[in-house]
C-alpha cells in the first residue's frame, strides 16, 4: 500500500532526533507536507509499530542496529537516505588519557543497545579491551573478551552520565548530551568516535514504500538548508547533519 | 517576568496537551481496570475456602493470575504484551496501546485492594444477609461493597495515583502525557523549566485526587 | 415447624475439640414458641444457628417446614431461608446505612413489592419505637436501639419462622414487654413458629409454649413450660425459676379478714424489721397485728420490709395504733389487690 | 468519688442536635456503688462516658477523686484514667489476643509489676470462670464469656473507681450474681466506687446504695435505694420496680395458722383456677379450705396457680381431701418457709 | 537441550547476580521504608481530627508531603533528587544510588497503606485503651498495630511487589537487577530467552512474597 502523498507518521525517539523532526515538519508543511510525530523512548518499538503499520516512517537508528533488528524480528525494513550522526567520547574528569585510568577503574556507558555497543567500540579501538570473535555492532558489557585494565563497566542512563561523570574514572557520552551539561567536547574528551563511524542514521520505512514519491518530498525537507541551520545552532557542533 | 511569559505561552500548549494524554490515558485505563479489578476482587474474597462460593481451583488460578501479572514491572509488561495489545485493540503504540497494559497492570492491583477492603468487612452484618436467605450477588452488592465504600475509595485513589505513576513510561509507545514530557524534556533535553511545570501539574493532580477520596471515603464512613 | 434430630457440633481449635452442642433434639410445632435458656457458654447461640445452617452440625438432621435442611442444595436453603427471621446476639447491622434502610435494603432482597416496603419499615420501626431515628446511621443510636433496628430488620421480613437470639436482654422492662406482646400478636395471627434463646425467665413465662434447659452442651431438662414451672426438677431450672415470683395474698381471703379488722401495707425501712415495732403496738393497743406475708428485700445496706398485716381491733384503737406506727417512720396504705401492676 | 455537676451533652447532626443528656447532677462518695436505670436510649451510656470524659460534656463539670477533670491537661487526664476501670456495653476486646492477653496486655501497659501480672490474671478469669478460655480468642467465645472478660479486664486493673455499663446484661441469673458477689466483696476491701448502668432491677437492689432514674436525657427521681424501692414516685421507677418481688406468707403466721389445720402449697395448672376444685372440697368434705396467697403466673397457654392454702379441719377429713385434690391432678406440698431459696 | 546448556552456562551467572542486585535493592529499601512509612503512617492516623494527636499543621503538612512524593512518577523522582542522594550516601550509581530514591518512592506508599489499615481497627478497643489511662504511644502498638497486623501485612506484600516494579528502572542509574535485564537484553537486544527466564524469576519471587503475606496475614487473624 503505498503512502499517503500529504502526511506521514513519522516515529522518532526522544531527544536530538525529536528535536530535528519537529523542525523538518515546519519545512514539510511548507511544501505541503503534514508529519505526524509520535515520539517514543524505547527503542524497539519504533520498528515494531514501522513494520506493523502504525507508523509510515521513522528516524532514530543507524543501519547496523536496523541490520540486527531485521535479522531477530524477520522483518524487512529499509534505509531511505541519512540524517544525523550522533558522535560519542569517552569523558573524564581526573584522567587526561584513556591510558591514565587505573587498574580496575570505573567506567560509565550507556544502557542502551546502540549507544552501549558504541562505546564498547570506542574502547576496543582504543586497545583497551577486545570483544569476543564474531561480536556484532550490538555489542553487551557481556561480550567483553579480555579487559587487561578490569575496568569495571557501569551501565548508565545515556542523559544522565554527564551529571554523573564526577563519579566515575571516565564514561562514553553521546556529543549531545556532553555539550548541554556544558563539557568541552575538545579539552574534556579523552578518546573521540572516528568521523568514519557507521553509526550514521537513517529514515526507515517498510521495503514496499522504499520508492513511494512521497518519500522524495521528506527527503528534501529534512536534509534542507533550514534543517542544517537549525541542527548547527541548536547542537553547536555535537551533531552532525550527514548530507 | 518577560522569561515567564515566553515560557507560558510556548510551553502551556505543550502541557495542556500533556494532560489530555495523561488525563484520557488514567481515566479510560482506569474505567476498565475498576470494572475488571472489583469483580476479581471479590472473586477472591468469595471463592476463597469458608466462603460462599469455595472453590479451590478458581481461587488458586485467580491467585496466581493476579500475582504473576503483578509480578511483572510495568516496564516489562508493556513490552511483554504487545502481540496481544495488537490483537485487541490493533494498535500498539499512542494512548491506545498503552491502555491495553495499564488496564493489565492496573485491574490486578485493584483486586488486591478490592480483596482486602471486602476482607474487613464485618462478618456478622454478611451473616445476617445469609440468613435472611438473600442471594450472595446480592449480599455482595448491598453488604460487601457497601460497607466496604469508604476503604473501597481510598484503595482506587491509591491505584488511580499508582497508575498516574504508570502513564509516565507511556512515552515508551509515544503515547506521551506528563511523565514522559518531564522526563523528555526536564531529563534529556535539560529543559529543567519544562520538569519543574510538569511536576507541579503532577502534584496538583495527585493532591487533588488523594483529597477527593479521603473527602469521599470519610463521607461515606458513618460510624 | 422445626426439628433438630441429633444435633452435635464439635469446634476444633489448636487447643483440641470444643463440643458445643451435644446430640440435641428438639421439635417445635407450626405456630408454637419455644424457648432455650441455660448458663452463658452453654450452647444456646451454636444449636440456634444449626437451625438455619449458619453453623453445619457436626451431626444431625435439621428439618423446617417439611423439608431436610441439611440434605438441602445452597440454592434452595436460600429460598429457604426466605421464610426464617433471625435476631442476632450481635446487632449485625449495615454501618454505613440510615436505620430506615437497615430494614428497608433485606426487604428489597428477598423481592418484597417496592411499594409495601416504605409501609413496612415505617410500620415496624413504629412498632419498636424508633420512628424518630429513622434517618440516624447505627454509629448514633444507643444499645438497645441498635437491637431494637436488629428485631425490626427481622420482623419487617415477616417470616414464618423467627430464630431469636437473646433479642430482649440489651433492652429495658418495658421495651422487653412491647416486643413481647408484638411477639405473641403475630404469633396468634399469622401462626409464626418461634424459637429463642433467652437468660430472663420472663421472656418464657411470658409467650413460650416449651422450653429447654441447656448446660454443657446438652438439654438437661425440657417440657412444656407450665410443667417446668410447675415441677422443676433440674437445679438449673430451679434457679432460673427463682428469678420470676409475683405471690400475693388472695382477694378472698382479704376480703374474709377485713370483717375483723383492717388489712394493711406497712413498708418498714432500715435495720429494724416489723416485729419489735409490731409487738409495741399489740402492747400499746387494744389491736392484735397478725403479719400475712412479708417481703423481705434485702438491699446492700438495709432491708426494706413490706409486710401485709391484718389489724385485729376497733376502728379507733386500730387509727390509734396506725398514728403510732407512722410515728416510726412505718409507711402505711390500705391492701389493694393492684400491687404489682402500675 | 464521682461528681457530676450540669453535665449535658449534645450531639449534633445532620438532622439536628439531640441532646443525650440535659443538666444532669450526680455525686457518688468514696466507697459507694451509685446506680444508673432508664429507658432504652435515656442517656446512661452517654451520661458514663461523660465521666472519664470519653465524651466530652457540652457543658458542665466533672470532679473525680477531688481533681477538676474536665481542667486536667491530657497527661493528667491519661494518669488519672488508670484508677478508673470502665466495663463497656459492647466488649470491646483485642480481637487477635487470647482471653489471658486481653487481661494482661493493659495491666502491662498501666505499669504493673510484670511478676504480678500472671497471677492477677489467673485470679480473675478464675473468678469470671473462664480459666479453661485463657488461651482462647474472643472470636471463638460466647456473648456472655466476652463480657466476662471484659468484665475481668476491668477488675484486674484494681481500680479506685469502675464505671461499668450494663455489665451483666447479657449473663444468666447464676453469673450475674457471682459478678455481683464480687463487686459487693471489692467495694467492701478496697473501698472502690462504682457507678453503673442497667436495666435488671436486682443490680440495684443487691448492690446500690443510691439510684438514679434517667428519662430522655434528665434525671427524673433519684435517691437511696432505700428510698426509691420503698416509695417509688416516678412512674418508670414504678415500673421497674415491678420486675422485683419475692412476696411471701410470714411463717409466725403459718405457724399460727397450722394450730388449725394444715398449711399447704396446692399448684393448679391449666386454665381451670383453684376457686372451684376447692369449693368442691369444702362441700365434700368436712374441711374449711382458706386460700392465703396466690401466686397466679400467667404463661402463654394456660396459668400456673401457686396457692398458699389454710385447711382448717380434722386431720382425717384433711387427708382425704387432700387425696381428692391429688386426683384432680393438683401438686401438694407443705409450706415451707425455705421457698425462693435452692 | 544443548541450547539450555548453553543458555544456562551462559546466563545463569548473569541472572543469578541480577537476582542478589533486586533483593539487595528490594530488602535494604523495603526495611528502610517501613522504618519510615509506618510512624508516618501512625502520624497521619494520630494527627486528624478527632484523634489523640489532633494536629491540623501536622497533619496537612504530611498529607502533603507524602502527596507530592506520590505524585512523582518513579522515573522522574529517580533524577529529581540526585543531587539529594549524593549528599545522603555520596553517590548515585549502583545499589547505593537508587536506594535512596526507591525509599523516598515506597516510604509515603506504606504510610498510606498503614494509614488505611489502622483506620480500620476499631475504635471500641482503642477507647477502651484510653479509659484505662494507657499512652497513646502504647496504644499505638499495642491495639493499633496489633489489630492492624493482618491488614499491615497485606499492605507490606502489596508495597513490597510494588518496590519489585520500581527496581526495574534501577538499570537508569547502572544497579541492575532483573527488570533491567529483562527490559534491555530480554526485550532491547531481542534476547527473548533472558526476557522470559527473567521474568520466569521474577513471577516466582513475587508469588513467594505474596503467599508469604497471606500466609502470614491468615495467621494474625483470629477471628
Ligand atoms: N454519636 C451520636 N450521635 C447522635 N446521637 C447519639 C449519638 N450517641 C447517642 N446518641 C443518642 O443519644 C441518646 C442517648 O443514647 P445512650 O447511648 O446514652 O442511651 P442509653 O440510655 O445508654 O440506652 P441503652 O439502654 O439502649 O444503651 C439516644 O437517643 C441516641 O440515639
Ligand atoms: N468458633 C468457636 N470456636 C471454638 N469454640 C467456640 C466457638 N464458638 C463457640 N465456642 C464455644 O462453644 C461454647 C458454646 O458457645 P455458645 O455461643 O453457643 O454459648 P451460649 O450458650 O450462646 O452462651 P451465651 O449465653 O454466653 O451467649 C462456648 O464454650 C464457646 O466458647
Ligand atoms: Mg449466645
Ligand atoms: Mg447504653
Amino acid at each position: 500500500e503505498e503512502l499517503s502523498e500529504d502526511k506521514l507518521v513519522i516515529g522518532v525517539t526522544s531527544g536530538p532526533h525529536e528535536q530535528i523532526v519537529e523542525k523538518v515538519a515546519e519545512v514539510a508543511a511548507e511544501d505541503g507536507l503534514e508529519l505526524e510525530l509520535k515520539v517514543f523512548t524505547d527503542y524497539v518499538l519504533p520498528n515494531t509499530a514501522l513494520a506493523e503499520g502504525d507508523l509510515d516512517v521513522n528516524s532514530y537508528q543507524h543501519e547496523p542496529f536496523l541490520e540486527k533488528f531485521n535479522d531477530d524480528h524477520d522483518t524487512d525494513l529499509v534505509t531511505v537516505s541519512t540524517t544525523i550522526l550522533n558522535p560519542m567520547g569517552v569523558y573524564s574528569d581526573q584522567y587526561a588519557s584513556i591510558e591514565e585510568l587505573p587498574q580496575g577503574a570505573t567506567f560509565g556507558l550507556p544502557n542502551d543497545p546502540t549507544n552501549g555497543a558504541r562505546a564498547l567500540f570506542i574502547l576496543e579501538e582504543a586497545g583497551v579491551i577486545t570483544l569476543k570473535e564474531g561480536t556484532g555492532l550490538t555489542a553487551s558489557i557481556f561480550d567483553v573478551e579480555e579487559n587487561p585494565k578490569e575496568l569495571e563497566f557501569i551501565e548508565l542512563d545515556a542523559a544522565q552520565i554527564p551529571k554523573q561523570l564526577s563519579e566515575v574514572d571516565a564514561a562514553a557520552i553521546n556529543t549531545n548530551f556532553a555539550i548541554e551539561a556544558g563539557l568541552n567536547t575538545i579539552k574534556d574528551s579523552i578518546l573521540l568516535e572516528s568521523s568514519e563511524s557507521p553509526y550514521v542514521n537513517y529514515l526507515v520505512v517498510r521495503e514496499e514504500n522504499e520508492n513511494d514519491a512521497v518519500l522524495e518530498k521528506l527527503t528534501q525537507a529534512y536534509q534542507s538548508d533550514e534543517v542544517k541551520a537549525f541542527i548547527e545552532e541548536e547542537f553547536k557542533g555535537s551533531v552532525l547533519a550527514i548530507w | 517576568m518577560e522569561r515567564i511569559n515566553t515560557f507560558i505561552s510556548e510551553w502551556l500548549p505543550i502541557i495542556g496537551g500533556s494532560i489530555v494524554e495523561t488525563a484520557q490515558m488514567v481515566i479510560i485505563s482506569l474505567l476498565i481496570s475498576t470494572v475488571l479489578g472489583i469483580p476479581l476482587g471479590i472473586l477472591l474474597v468469595l471463592t476463597r475456602r469458608g466462603q460462599a462460593w469455595e472453590n479451590k481451583w478458581v481461587y488458586q488460578i485467580l491467585n496466581l493470575v493476579v500475582n504473576i501479572i503483578r509480578s511483572i514491572p510495568f516496564i516489562i509488561l508493556l513490552f511483554f504484551i504487545l502481540p496481544f495489545t495488537k490483537l485487541l485493540v490493533g494498535t500498539t503504540i499512542g494512548v491506545q496501546g498503552v491502555i491495553v497494559p495499564l488496564v493489565i497492570y492496573t485491574a490486578p492491583y485493584i483486586a488486591r485492594l478490592m480483596e482486602s477492603s471486602l476482607l474487613e468487612v464485618e462478618s456478622g452484618v454478611r451473616e445476617a444477609y445469609e440468613a435472611m436467605g438473600i442471594k450472595t450477588r446480592h449480599i455482595i452488592w448491598n453488604v460487601m461493597l457497601r460497607e466496604a465504600r469508604p476503604s473501597i475509595v481510598l484503595g482506587l485513589t491509591i491505584a488511580t495515583v499508582g497508575l498516574i505513576g504508570a502513564t509516565a513510561m507511556a512515552g515508551l509507545v509515544g503515547a506521551g502525557g506528563l511523565g514522559d514530557l518531564a522526563y523528555r524534556y526536564g531529563h534529556l533535553r535539560y529543559e529543567v523549566d519544562v520538569m519543574y511545570a510538569t511536576v507541579f501539574v503532577l502534584i496538583v493532580l495527585v493532591q487533588g485526587i488523594q483529597s477527593l477520596g479521603n473527602y469521599v471515603a470519610a463521607r461515606l464512613k458513618k460510624d | 415447624m422445626i426439628q433438630l434430630e441429633n444435633i452435635s457440633k464439635k469446634y476444633t481449635t489448636k487447643k483440641g475439640t470444643i463440643e458445643a452442642v451435644k446430640d440435641v433434639s428438639l421439635h417445635v410445632k407450626k405456630g408454637e414458641i419455644h424457648g432455650v435458656i441455660g448458663y452463658s457458654g452453654a450452647g444456646k447461640s451454636t444449636l440456634i444457628r444449626c437451625v438455619n445452617l449458619l453453623e453445619a452440625p457436626t451431626a444431625g438432621k435439621v428439618r423446617l417446614n417439611d423439608k431436610e435442611f441439611t440434605e438441602l442444595s445452597k440454592a434452595q436453603l436460600l429460598a429457604e431461608r426466605k421464610n426464617i427471621g433471625m435476631i442476632f446476639q450481635g446487632f449485625n447491622l449495615l454501618k454505613t446505612a440510615t436505620v430506615g434502610d437497615n430494614i428497608a435494603i433485606p426487604l428489597k432482597l428477598i423481592g418484597v413489592k417496592p411499594s409495601d416496603i416504605a409501609a413496612r419499615v415505617d410500620k415496624y420501626l413504629e412498632i419498636v419505637g424508633l420512628t424518630d431515628k429513622k434517618n440516624a446511621f447505627p454509629g448514633q443510636l444507643s444499645g438497645g436501639q441498635k437491637q431494637r433496628v436488629a428485631i425490626a430488620r427481622a420482623l419487617a421480613q415477616e417470616p414464618d419462622v423467627l430464630l431469636s437470639d437473646e433479642a430482649t436482654s440489651a433492652l429495658d422492662p418495658e421495651t422487653t414487654e412491647s416486643i413481647l406482646d408484638l411477639l405473641l400478636k403475630i404469633n396468634a395471627e399469622f401462626g409464626i413458629t418461634i424459637l429463642l434463646i433467652t437468660h430472663e425467665m420472663q421472656v418464657i413465662q411470658r409467650i413460650c409454649d416449651h422450653v429447654y434447659v441447656m448446660e454443657a452442651g446438652e438439654i438437661v431438662e425440657d417440657g412444656p413450660v407450665i410443667d417446668l414451672f410447675s415441677q422443676p426438677k433440674h437445679k438449673t431450672t430451679r434457679s432460673f425459676l427463682n428469678t420470676i415470683s409475683q405471690r400475693k395474698l388472695s382477694k378472698e381471703f382479704v376480703d374474709n379478714l377485713k370483717k375483723t379488722g383492717s388489712v394493711l401495707r406497712l413498708t418498714f425501712r432500715g435495720e429494724a424489721t416489723g416485729d419489735p415495732v409490731l409487738a409495741a403496738v399489740s402492747k400499746e393497743f387494744n389491736v392484735k397485728p397478725n403479719i400475712l406475708t412479708a417481703n423481705i428485700m434485702e438491699l446492700k445496706n438495709g432491708v426494706i420490709g413490706n409486710l401485709d398485716v391484718h389489724m385485729a381491733g376497733e376502728k379507733e384503737e386500730v387509727a390509734r395504733s396506725l398514728a403510732f406506727l407512722e410515728a416510726q417512720g412505718v409507711v402505711i396504705e390500705d391492701w389493694d389487690d393492684q400491687y404489682g401492676k402500675n
